[in-house]
């Protein structure tokens, strides 16, 4: 029975995060100055980190959470690399 | 079956989080607004599903919590340096903004 | 002496970090987790800490401790304010930015403070010059650096500071 | 507005090409016989959990041994390249205070984080070659908080060097011991233990070190400037 019941909530998850990664996308098409860019994929990002972390409940794998803080890890610094070019101090 | 229960819920609570801060993120007016929404809502609502997947099975309870741990520490800090190239770049503000004295200061 | 210290208290974090990646209690994971985060610690120690073992006195576990869930309980309430305005039809938003000061001494008191000031309702860190902070505000209330800062920060400032101090 | 709509269709290409790809190629059916016998087998050859791992360390090391080889080669190469060209480049921003702090006190934790990445290929998903790459991540992490901050270039090339000495001596090791370049020589152990697998943990610390210090020469080259 609660097999049943996670599937179904499975898709009402995927559906919200599937919903909110659309609309960052098309911030991101959209966004008028790069910064704008740059904020939609920054959230994009921890949108992602929490959706990998899902697929590891939903495969019943706990090897995949190092994938998620690996993919957060480097996220970051992707961020953070991207507005220090900005910025000018790279 | 309890700990189901509550994780369930605690990731339905982070998936809407996420959910409304794309969406603050897709509505909002200017650069530093969009930050507002797209930092403090997708950080909650993150952190509300990687400790909820946590609760669901114990083992890696310790593990989601380092995650989220790291998603707290670093999400503040890679915005800050997006606002503050954003600013440095000359991205303005909106128009419905009242007072600014971070230019304020700039220009004296 | 005070290297020793330092020294010591990044290894015991980083063994603790070790045993919760493995996520098993082996005896050959302990033994590695020992050595490695030993000889890492002698190279990163330098970065990681400046009190080293001082910080791990029970007053200053009980107070982390105690702030955690405060932040947390700052956060929803942040959130539920900022759904709100997402969710309203006409953005009832009044943003600008104000500059308040901080009490805190140390770069890792700025840092926290900074970083919660981030996460709670309404405002998120520009910039930081010397004790000055620069804060986007969505709903700006009061623009008098001696209002703000009690607004803004105050309610942090006082937990941190016997977190830190 | 036109360049909107090429972005728009260019992703919808893309998107299409991976429905494509997902759809027609099954996901764990048709193995040929090489790969079956390393599913079926793999475990039992080599102590190792992690197949891919096997494969890349053990039943094709040798060219795990070029791959490394390229990859000094690349770095080398860029590092020659770069070696005229002395950018004059204008006063560079100081990063703020929250941002050189954060960086502080995450540095440890990512070369924590890569350690274990790379002593645990054996076991869980990642190995040598992602490790190395976190590790140099980390070294990112300081460049991009601190303008001044210099890793000196001999304890790289010191390491690099020593590391990838040290690879071929455990490959001639196995030769002169079983008679067949990185043969495996130690004792496999349980699977699933820190210490099984024979040599795959002793080569992938070595690929780890190797390649966290090219990528940190990489990275070190493109940031060096006129003095």
């Amino acid at each position: 029975m609660s097999q049943a019941v996670s599937g179904l909530m499975w898709y009402i998850y995927a559906g919200f995060i599937l919903l909110g990664l659309f609309l960052l996308f098309l911030r991101f098409i959209l966004g008028p100055t790069s910064s704008d860019r740059v904020v939609s994929v920054d959230a994009m990002t921890t949108v992602t980190t929490a959706l990998l972390v899902l697929f590891s409940l939903f495969f019943k794998r706990g090897i995949y959470m190092d994938v998620a803080l690996v993919y957060a890890v480097l996220a970051f610094i992707t961020v953070l690399a991207i507005a220090r070019y900005f910025e000018g101090g790279l | 079956m309890w700990n189901m229960i509550f994780g369930e819920i605690l990731i339905l609570i982070g998936v809407i989080f996420l959910f409304l801060g794309s969406l603050g993120v897709f509505r909002m007016p200017d650069v530093y607004n969009r930050l507002q929404a797209g930092t403090k809502c997708t950080t909650l609502g993150a952190f509300s599903t990687i400790v909820g997947v946590g609760i669901i099975e114990p083992s890696w309870f310790l593990k989601s919590l380092v995650i989220a741990f790291f998603l707290l520490l670093t999400n503040p800090v890679a915005a800050h340096a997006i606002g503050r190239a954003s600013y440095k770049m000359g991205v303005k503000l909106t128009e419905k903004s009242v007072v600014d004295q971070y230019g304020e200061e700039k220009d004296e | 002496m005070k290297n020793i210290s330092r020294w010591l208290y990044t290894a015991i974090i980083m063994f603790i970090l070790w045993v919760i990646f493995t996520g098993k209690l082996d005896s050959e994971e302990l033994i590695a987790g020992v050595v490695i985060s030993l000889v890492l610690a002698l190279f990163t120690y330098r970065y990681f800490t400046e009190k080293g073992l001082l910080n791990l006195t029970p007053k200053k576990i009980f107070c982390g401790i105690i702030y955690f869930p405060y932040l947390i309980w700052e956060m929803i309430k942040a959130n539920l304010d900022v759904a709100y305005r997402v969710i309203h039809p006409k953005l009832p938003i009044k943003p600008g930015i104000v500059k308040i000061k901080t009490n805190m001494k140390s770069d890792l008191g700025k840092l926290l403070v900074a970083n919660s000031i981030t996460l709670t309702p309404g405002t998120f860190t520009l910039d930081i010059k010397d004790d000055t902070l620069y804060i986007h505000w969505i709903n700006v209330q009061t623009t008098d650096t001696e209002e703000a800062s009690k607004a803004i920060s105050g309610r942090f400032e006082r937990c941190l500071k016997r977190f830190l101090d | 507005m036109i360049k909107k709509v090429l972005i728009i269709l260019l992703f919808v290409l893309l998107g299409l090409s991976l429905y494509s790809v997902v759809k027609y190629n099954t996901f764990g059916e048709d193995k040929t016989v090489v790969a079956r016998h390393y599913i079926d087998y793999g475990m039992k050859e080599t102590g190792s959990q992690n197949i891919v791992t096997a494969v890349v360390v053990l039943y094709r090391g040798f060219d795990t041994l070029g791959e490394v080889t390229v990859l000094f080669l690349a770095a080398t190469a860029l590092g020659a390249l770069l070696h005229g060209l002395r950018f004059k480049s204008k006063e560079k921003e100081p990063s703020s205070l929250i941002v050189s702090t954060a960086a502080r006190y995450i540095f440890p934790l990512i070369i924590l984080f890569g350690t274990y990445v790379f002593v645990h290929g054996h076991l869980t998903p990642g190995g040598g070659f992602p490790g190395g790459v976190i590790i140099a991540s980390a070294f990112l992490l300081l460049f991009l908080a601190y303008t001044q901050k210099e890793v000196s270039e001999k304890t790289l090339s010191l390491t690099e060097g020593t590391a990838g000495i040290l690879y071929v001596i455990t490959g001639l090791l196995g030769l002169v011991m079983l008679n067949s370049f990185l043969a495996n020589f130690l004792p496999k152990g349980i699977p699933g233990k820190l210490l099984s697998a024979g040599i795959i943990p002793l080569i992938y610390i070595l690929i780890g070190f190797k390649v966290g210090a090219e990528m940190t020469g990489v990275l070190r080259n493109l940031k060096e400037e006129e003095k």
